[in-house]
């Protein structure tokens, strides 16, 4: 039982008042996560049924947004081909940090059903950091929105810093995506 | 000079006021929204969340002309928002709250956020100010028409003058003593506030949400704030230029939420128009509406 | 009566002028214009039964003279006639020289 | 000290020849002297102006009288004030000129022209310096881009001068000999009408309103960049002063309309003003070329003044004349700013630019500040000349007439956006980067006052309202505008105890800065964002490399040129025609009476003998 | 030192010239230097013709108009000698004859020796226009001058059978009173006279002539005899003939249509010539609707103003086309960007004729207008007092546009043509356009020189 007199604060450091304004943003972060309507795969299907009624994820602070500069999470929906694979990564980019991805479906964790093909890339997290998954080909709603509340309670205990990684060990990132795509940004892609 | 300084921090809190009291009318209005749904739908508080999550997060710019377009944009809404009455007596600055400041100032607002969005380089953001100013063009003059005519009809256009003629019975509630000036004014205040049938200029689906194409983190805040103070504005206006003001500030909660609230129901059921079809609407039945209330009103003067 | 001859020969020379096509014929009708017209010029100072204006021993006390004036402007306008008509007659032969044919319709050029 | 006005006139014209004489020796120093000339005539009008040492006595051009009146001060100040601003832009755009000595004389010659113009009393010889400016300008147009400007010019300004001189010698008829001016007041009946029709024709004209406006975007497109801005901001307000001469000054024309108790002949110069704001904003908004986009709206200013004019009321008037002021700065700084940007970048034609603010800021600063005034936005000028203006329409209650206005100040907003956006901002066009760089430090001053004096005009009305109060007593008008402290005191209703409605723009700008203070707090606290390219945008994950993809200037307004694209030639057709019916009436009667067949005047001659002779002996 | 002298020695000089071929050029050049001080210095009496007095005999009529006129029309002259004596040496006896026809035009008081010098000057100017080597035309200009002046002498006859003199001052006061039977034989001279000046129906030569005029003809033509026939066409006008009913309805038409088509048929057409040929005609036209409605003293100036400008313009286009080849405005473009001061004195006396500021044209047509607009002013001609500004107005609008069309051809395209001018060509245009301009800025002293044409109550002096 801590005494309840009242004790002089003690004068915070820089880096401690940072942290404190950084939990207080993580609240507001964690109760408006703004997804960005980028459906790339079959498990899209599932987000309409998480947004109406029944599931309601608007009560979570969840709604879409149209441009990666406004959203905060990235829903990775599906199988990633080459080239959506390039597009994600360039959209990926564009977002303004703090960002968070989740992976929808087995296909990001490890390539599901298509794991065999040339076409598609098994795990996505070698290419950009995804901070919760949900299971399942074609997961459930509830599953949908349980990933949802999973990335919340990760932002809570500040664990969701996949966005940090990225910056950290960028290079391990780069050199991934080079040896799937060859090279993110290419030139003139349609007169090869 | 005390006193003018009194004035502006009167000022700065009617402004403040505004901001949040439309912060929490658009929350509960989306719950409202959600209710019909039959869902639960966000948090009152929802709207404070969402700018304060982007006021926290870090964003990028595009240059000075980028920045200093959202500044002056929110500036120009701040300062207008300074002249707004609330009640025929609480206002900050006595006399001076002239109906055609607010719609110039309006313009300041528009002027800076289209100046940054072009300044944005992005073709989307140019194509969404593009198309807000023809929507402003569109809006813009039968709600002008019908305001005149109530200027001529009560003699002042300081908005205080007004609300006080409603009240003191020199005429009833211009909605009712001018009936089809108040509905051309209700579409042209839904064209104002950007709500469904007129939100051609922040599309999401066409046009990736018009000029906030580019805006992130603080900018994207900003412009959210700005929007907020801006229908604050947009419906107090109506509030006090239709429904004849208020005497105490409950009774100007009560009107400022039955207009917002009816608005949103019905903007909520409506689909959108086309750019054509924005720019042409607003010259058809409304400006006709608008000039034979006018005919009516001042030539006439048969007012309700 | 001599101005009614004269008056004709005038219409006439103005007709000549209207329809010849002919550039000797053209300055034919205006010779004939100009007669007529000096005839007419005769023809005013003309009155049945007047003297020749010139005094000879027998002219009587008060003669009733012819008025001599207008003979005297006839021969100043005979001469510049015949000024123009040798000037016109030159000027045809250089159109002839120049175009080949006298007939205004045959020159082409306007 | 007392100087009279006609050493002025003189001065302006030895100016002139010295400009002319050093300008054959060298070109820049030629017109340098048009920058000393026109700033010691400004200099001289305003210091003397205020300080009422002007006098009107003529020692050496004893034809004519000059009167010093406050009006004509008021315009006199204005148009050597742009001509001086603008003369700043000469030296720089001299090399481009066939004859550059004689650009700097005729230059010279048309500001001792319009001085001459707004001074003389005698009437006559206020046409003999309008005309003296007609000619001296209309060699000026030449040496820009188009030849055919020219004559479309002289055309337009010869019927409107002929019709001023037509008006004149009816006052001259109506007063028994005498050329005052205070004869235009006195004539009455129907001469009065004739008078009243053939003077506005002439403000039409020089303002380039509705029915007789042709002239303007040509001359103003293609005449060199200075020609322009001096014709915008200076030589149409000869249009303005002829204008007040007319409508003002004559008082109302014709019987009274009860419901908005106006004339009739000012209700017919409203309207047509109504319909020059809404004929000029519609073609501005289309245009792709940056100066016709400002010639068109220099036109639909020029309408603002109109129907300020015709209100003929306090505010109505004033408005009018504040709006003159206000325009013709912020015009004059419009088109320096896009003379600066077409001197760098060649052409003028928003298609080709784009992005020009990353070099040239201070440009882009000057142009927005003209743009504010111009769309009627508070913290400047332009706004409380068309709050007046709005004012007077709506204490009329003429509707249509409010639309219009209404639709013009919006539509200003539109299109005076479109450079801004097409021209200044967007992605920075590979072609300019190396060549585009900013204005020398000689260019951006001119600009630079201009901006800071339409911040001036907007915020502190105090010096020009009392000014227009002035010359309301000078024209014995019984008009008066009424300041307490800092505001205007707008329209007061007859309603008892409804107080006049105030506009203090001290305290809107005061509110704005405080806004934007705050605003500028927001900013600052939150994090710094991180600087991006311009190229590096949201393109739906494609990938684009080439700046022009993602630069939109071409048909800004698309959805809006689409409604009336098929009716934009209707008038310039129609004075083409008119302008090929005088041709074909010519080729008739050459084909008729001229060909080579010498019995066509024998046929004529014999004819007119039988016409005579029908009546009386046939 | 009597008036007779000018037109005895340039007719003496003629038949010497004839005899002696070689010293003719510069005989010319003195009889026509003499015929232009002369006036200056001789006495200002009435001379009498053979003893009779004046409503008998011919007399030489000398007044400040007459004055006025020689000055101008012998001035003129006398510069388009001196400028192409050099070009025409053979014709200097035909122009001797000519300068003796005009003095006399100008001189004589009686109708009948008005006749003779109208022919003597048409036969002199038949034979200059010969120079332009256009035949047909020429002969075109034979027939129409021959049938005008027949038909003048017929209007002559008619009148002298009806009032029995053919002094102009006797016959003025005759018609005073029986202005109703004089109605056809002033049609007559009318036309007769309106041949020689040019006014609409009767002109279809001046195409020809005009249109291809050389630099002798073209400035002889369009100026001097212009300027001449114009103010003795004025002269009649304004004292002997008494214009009203139909015959005043007839002129009004004349006057009017000749105004608007002459500026109409020189905004269509092309070639520099004709543009200057089709407004001198318009021109034409104004000057003698202001003798006809009386306003004569500004109309006398309006004439010379108008010749001057004409001599200058036709001698710089003339030149033009002699070394150009063709008289297209196309082809001249540029012409006057490597020799400036002829462009200068060109716009200068262009501008002068459109009426601008600062020029003598200005003056003229500024006073000429206002004339119509006198308090006590009352136009003998039908449509009342302003219907005629009104079509002086709207012509020179018209006239204004291809002016200005034409002078930013000439000076704003460039071109590689090189024309050059001789030294007194430019010498004597610059003296001219000078003239002009100090013309227009002195007007108190313009006004004075008018003054001195009109007696006190405000009538045009004539005889």
């Amino acid at each position: 039982m801590e005494s309840t007199k009242y004790t002089q604060p003690v004068a915070l450091s820089k880096k401690q008042v940072d942290r404190k304004w950084w939990e207080i943003g993580d609240f507001f972060r964690r109760n408006s996560l703004w997804m960005l309507m980028y459906c790339t795969g079959c498990c899209a299907i599932e987000l309409p049924p998480a947004m109406t009624s029944a599931y309601d994820m608007e009560r979570l602070g969840m709604g879409p947004m149209a441009t990666p500069r406004q959203a905060d999470v990235l829903l990775v929906t599906g199988y990633l081909s080459l080239k959506t694979l390039r597009r994600l990564i360039y959209t990926y980019e564009q977002m303004s940090e703090p960002k968070y991805v989740v992976g929808f479906g087995s296909c990001t964790i490890n390539g599901g059903i298509y794991h065999d093909s040339h076409a598609v890339i098994n795990q996505l997290d070698q290419y950009i950091p995804v901070d919760s998954y949900v299971a399942g080909c074609m997961p459930n709603t509830e599953a949908v929105m349980n990933g949802f509340v999973d990335l919340i309670e990760l932002i809570k205990n500040k664990k969701a810093n996949g966005w940090k990684n990225y910056h950290t060990n960028n290079a391990w990132y780069k050199k991934n995506q080079i040896d799937a795509l060859g090279e993110v940004r290419i030139k003139d892609e349609f007169h090869q | 000079m005390i006193e003018i300084l009194m004035n502006i921090g009167f000022g700065l809190g009617v402004a403040t006021f505004g901001f949040v009291l439309q912060t929490a009318m658009g929350g509960i209005n989306r719950k409202i929204a959600a209710r019909l749904q039959k869902r639960r739908g966000p948090k009152w508080y929802q709207e404070f969340i969402d700018i304060f999550k982007l006021l926290s997060k870090r964003a990028t710019s595009h240059g000075w002309i980028f920045d200093f377009g959202v500044i002056m944009a929110l500036g120009g809404i701040i300062g207008t928002a300074m002249f707004m009455p609330i009640t025929s007596s609480i206002v900050a600055f006595e006399g001076y709250d002239n109906f055609f400041i607010f719609v110039y100032l309006i313009a300041v607002g528009m002027l800076g956020m289209a100046m940054s969005a072009s300044g944005s380089g992005n073709p989307l953001a140019s194509i969404g100010v593009m198309r807000a100013l023809t929507t402003m063009l569109a809006y813009e003059v039968p709600f002008m028409v019908v305001v005149m005519t109530i200027i001529k009809l009560t003699g002042t256009s300081s908005l205080t003058g007004i609300a006080v003629a409603q009240q003191t019975g020199d005429f009833n509630w211009f909605m009712i003593a001018l009936p089809l000036g108040f509905i051309v004014a209700v579409m042209s205040l839904m064209g104002m506030l950007g709500k469904k049938p007129f939100e051609t200029y922040i599309a999401p689906a066409e046009i990736a949400s018009g000029p906030m194409v580019e805006y992130g983190g603080k900018q994207l805040g900003m412009l959210f704030i700005m929007h907020e103070i801006t229908i604050f504005i947009e419906v107090s206006l109506f509030v006090h230029l239709f429904l004849g003001g208020a005497e105490t500030i409950i009774m100007f909660l009560i009107k400022y939420f039955i207009v917002y609230a009816v608005l949103n129901l019905v903007s909520n059921v409506l689909g959108r128009f086309k750019i054509d079809q924005v720019v042409t609407f607003f010259f058809k039945w409304p400006l006709f509406f608008a000039v034979v209330q006018a005919m009516i009103a001042i030539h006439l003067g048969w007012v309700i | 009566m001599l101005q009614f001859a004269a008056i004709i020969l005038l219409m006439l020379g103005l007709y000549g002028l209207l329809t010849q096509r002919n550039v000797i014929k053209i300055i034919i009708s205006l010779n004939i214009l100009e007669i007529g017209l000096n005839l007419f010029i005769i023809s005013v100072g003309y009155f049945e039964g007047g003297l020749a204006p010139i005094f000879t021993s027998e002219t009587p006390a008060n003669p009733n003279f012819v008025d001599p004036l207008p003979q005297a402007l006839v021969l100043t306008a005979i001469v510049i006639g015949v000024g123009t008509t040798a000037l016109g007659l030159a000027l045809a032969r250089k159109i002839y020289q120049k175009y080949g044919t006298l007939n205004l319709d045959e020159m082409g050029e306007n | 000290m007392e100087l009279s006005i006609e050493i002025f006139i003189l001065a302006t014209l030895a100016f002139g020849l010295m400009a002319y004489v050093i300008g054959r020796l060298h070109k820049q120093l030629g017109s340098i002297m048009t920058i000393l000339g026109s700033l010691t005539i400004f200099g001289g009008i305003a210091y003397l102006g205020f300080t009422g040492g002007l006098t009107g006595e003529t020692a050496y051009l004893t034809f004519t009288q000059f009167e010093i009146s406050e009006f004509g001060l008021f315009f006199a100040i204005i148009v050597s004030f742009v001509f001086a601003m603008v003369s700043f832009f000469n030296p720089f755009f001299i090399k481009q000129y066939k004859y550059p000595a004689l650009y700097s004389m005729l230059f010279m010659f048309s500001l001792a022209g319009a001085i001459g113009v707004f001074f003389s009393s005698n009437l006559l010889y206020l046409f003999f310096f309008f005309e003296f400016v007609v000619w001296t300008s209309l060699f000026l147009i030449p040496m820009g881009r188009s030849k055919k400007a020219a004559s479309w010019y002289y055309g337009f300004s010869a019927a409107g001068s002929f019709m001023l001189l037509f008006a004149i010698l009816m006052i001259y008829n109506a007063n028994n000999g005498s050329f005052h001016i205070s004869g235009i007041g006195s004539v009455t009946g129907t001469t009065q009408i004739i008078v009243f029709i053939f003077m506005s024709g002439a403000a039409f004209t020089k303002l380039g309103a509705f029915p007789l406006h042709i002239w303007l975007p040509k001359v103003l497109t293609n005449a060199p960049d200075p020609v322009s801005a001096v014709f915008s901001g200076g030589l149409e307000k000869l249009g303005a002063f002829v204008a007040l001469l007319a409508i003002v000054n004559m008082g109302g024309i014709g019987f009274i309309i009860p419901s908005i108790d106006m004339y009739f002949g000012q209700m017919i110069i409203a309207t047509l003003g109504a319909l020059t704001i809404v004929f000029g904003t519609l073609m501005a908004i289309r245009q792709d070329d940056a100066k016709k986009l400002l010639a068109y709206s220099s036109m639909s200013n020029g309408g603002y003044i109109l129907v300020g004019f015709s209100m003929l009321t306090s505010q109505g008037v004033a408005g009018g004349l504040y709006h003159i002021v206000a325009h013709a700065i912020a015009s004059t700084a419009a088109f320096l700013a896009i003379a600066a940007v077409a001197r760098v970048a060649g052409t003028t034609k928003m298609k080709e630019l784009g992005g020009i603010i990353h070099k040239m800021p201070v440009t882009y600063m000057v142009y927005l500040i003209a743009i504010i005034s111009m769309a009627g936005i508070p913290p400047m000028g332009g706004f409380i000349s068309k709050w007046m203006i709005f004012q007077a329409v709506i204490d009329k209650g003429m509707i249509f007439i409010a639309i219009a206005t209404v639709f013009g100040s919006i539509g200003s907003f539109l299109y005076v956006f479109r450079p801004l956006a097409a021209l200044f901002l967007g992605q920075e066009l590979p072609q300019f980067k190396k060549t585009v760089k900013e204005a020398p430090f000689f260019m951006l001053l001119p600009m630079i006052i201009l901006s800071l004096l339409s911040v001036y005009t907007g915020v502190l009305p105090g010096v020009i309202i009392d000014f227009i109060n002035k010359i309301f007593v000078d024209m014995q008008l019984n008009y008066n505008i009424v300041m307490n402290g800092f505001a205007i005191e707008g329209y007061t209703s007859g309603i008892e105890g409804v107080g006049p409605s105030l506009l203090n723009p001290l305290l809107i700008a005061c509110v704005f800065g405080v806004g934007v203070f705050v605003a500028f707090l927001i900013f600052i606290v939150l994090k710094k964002s991180k600087k991006i390219d311009l190229m590096d945008t949201y393109t739906a994950g494609n990938f684009v490399y080439t700046e022009e993809h993602l630069h939109y200037s071409v048909d800004f307004y698309a959805p809006l040129e689409r409604l009336y694209e098929k009716y934009i030639h209707i008038m310039k057709n129609f004075y083409k025609s008119l302008a090929n019916k005088v041709r074909e009436f010519g080729a008739f009667m050459k084909y008729f009476f001229f060909t080579n067949k010498p019995e066509i005047t024998v046929f004529w001659i014999v004819a007119l003998m039988v016409f005579l002779l029908w009546g009386d002996v046939l | 030192m009597s008036a007779i002298l000018l037109i005895a020695v340039p007719l003496l000089a003629a038949f010497i010239s004839i005899l002696v071929k070689k010293v003719s050029p510069y005989l010319l050049l003195l009889v026509s230097l003499f015929a232009l001080v002369y006036p200056f210095f001789m006495d200002m009496s009435d001379v009498i013709i053979g003893g009779f007095d004046s409503p008998i005999g011919i007399n030489l009529v000398v007044n400040k108009f007459a004055l006025t006129s020689l000055i101008a029309v012998n001035g003129l002259f006398f510069l388009v000698v001196a400028v192409n004596i050099a070009q025409y040496k053979k014709l200097s006896s035909i122009l001797l004859v000519a300068l003796a026809g005009l003095n006399g035009l100008l001189l004589t008081g009686d109708l009948f020796n008005l006749f003779v010098f109208i022919e003597i000057s048409g036969i002199a100017a038949y034979l200059i226009t010969t120079t332009n080597k256009k035949p047909l035309q020429t002969f075109n200009y034979l027939v129409a001058g021959t049938v005008g002046s027949s038909l003048y002498l017929l209007g002559l006859i008619i009148l002298y059978n009806m009032s029995g003199t053919l002094n102009m001052a006797d016959m003025a006061t005759f018609v005073e009173g029986n202005g109703m039977y004089t109605l056809f034989p002033f049609l007559l001279m009318f036309i007769g006279l309106g041949v020689e000046a040019k006014l609409l129906p009767f002109n279809s030569w001046v195409k020809g002539i005009l249109g291809h005029s050389n630099n002798l003809s073209g400035a002889m033509i369009a100026s001097v005899y212009a300027t001449a026939i114009a103010l003795v066409f004025g002269k009649l006008l304004a004292g002997v003939f008494q214009i009203e009913g139909t015959l005043a309805l007839i002129i009004a038409l004349v006057l009017g249509i000749t105004i608007l088509a002459g500026e109409a048929m020189a905004y269509a057409s092309t070639k520099a010539r004709e543009i200057l040929l089709y407004s001198s005609i318009a021109q034409a036209g104004i000057v003698i609707l202001l003798f006809t409605v009386g306003l004569g003293a500004w109309a006398t100036f309006f004439a010379i103003a108008n010749g001057v400008s004409k001599f200058i313009l036709f001698g710089v286009v003339n030149r033009l086309t002699e070394e150009v080849g063709s008289d297209e405005m196309d082809q001249l473009k540029g012409s006057f960007v490597n020799n400036k001061l002829i462009g200068v004195s060109f716009t200068v006396a262009a501008l002068s004729i459109l009426g601008l500021p600062l020029f003598f044209g200005f003056v003229v047509k500024m006073n000429s207008l206002i004339g119509f607009f006198e308090p006590d002013f009352v136009s003998n001609l039908p449509g009342g007092n302003f219907i005629f500004p009104i079509i002086i107005l709207v012509a020179s609008v018209i006239e204004g546009v291809y002016f200005v069309k034409l002078l930013t051809k000439l000076w704003y395209k460039d071109s590689d043509v090189k024309v050059n001018f001789t030294p007194l060509f430019k010498y004597v245009v610059v003296v001219l356009a000078v003239a002009l301009i100090v013309f227009g800025l002195f007007q108190g002293e313009v006004e004075e020189l008018v003054a001195s044409l009109i007696n006190p109550g405000g009538v045009f002096i004539w005889n």
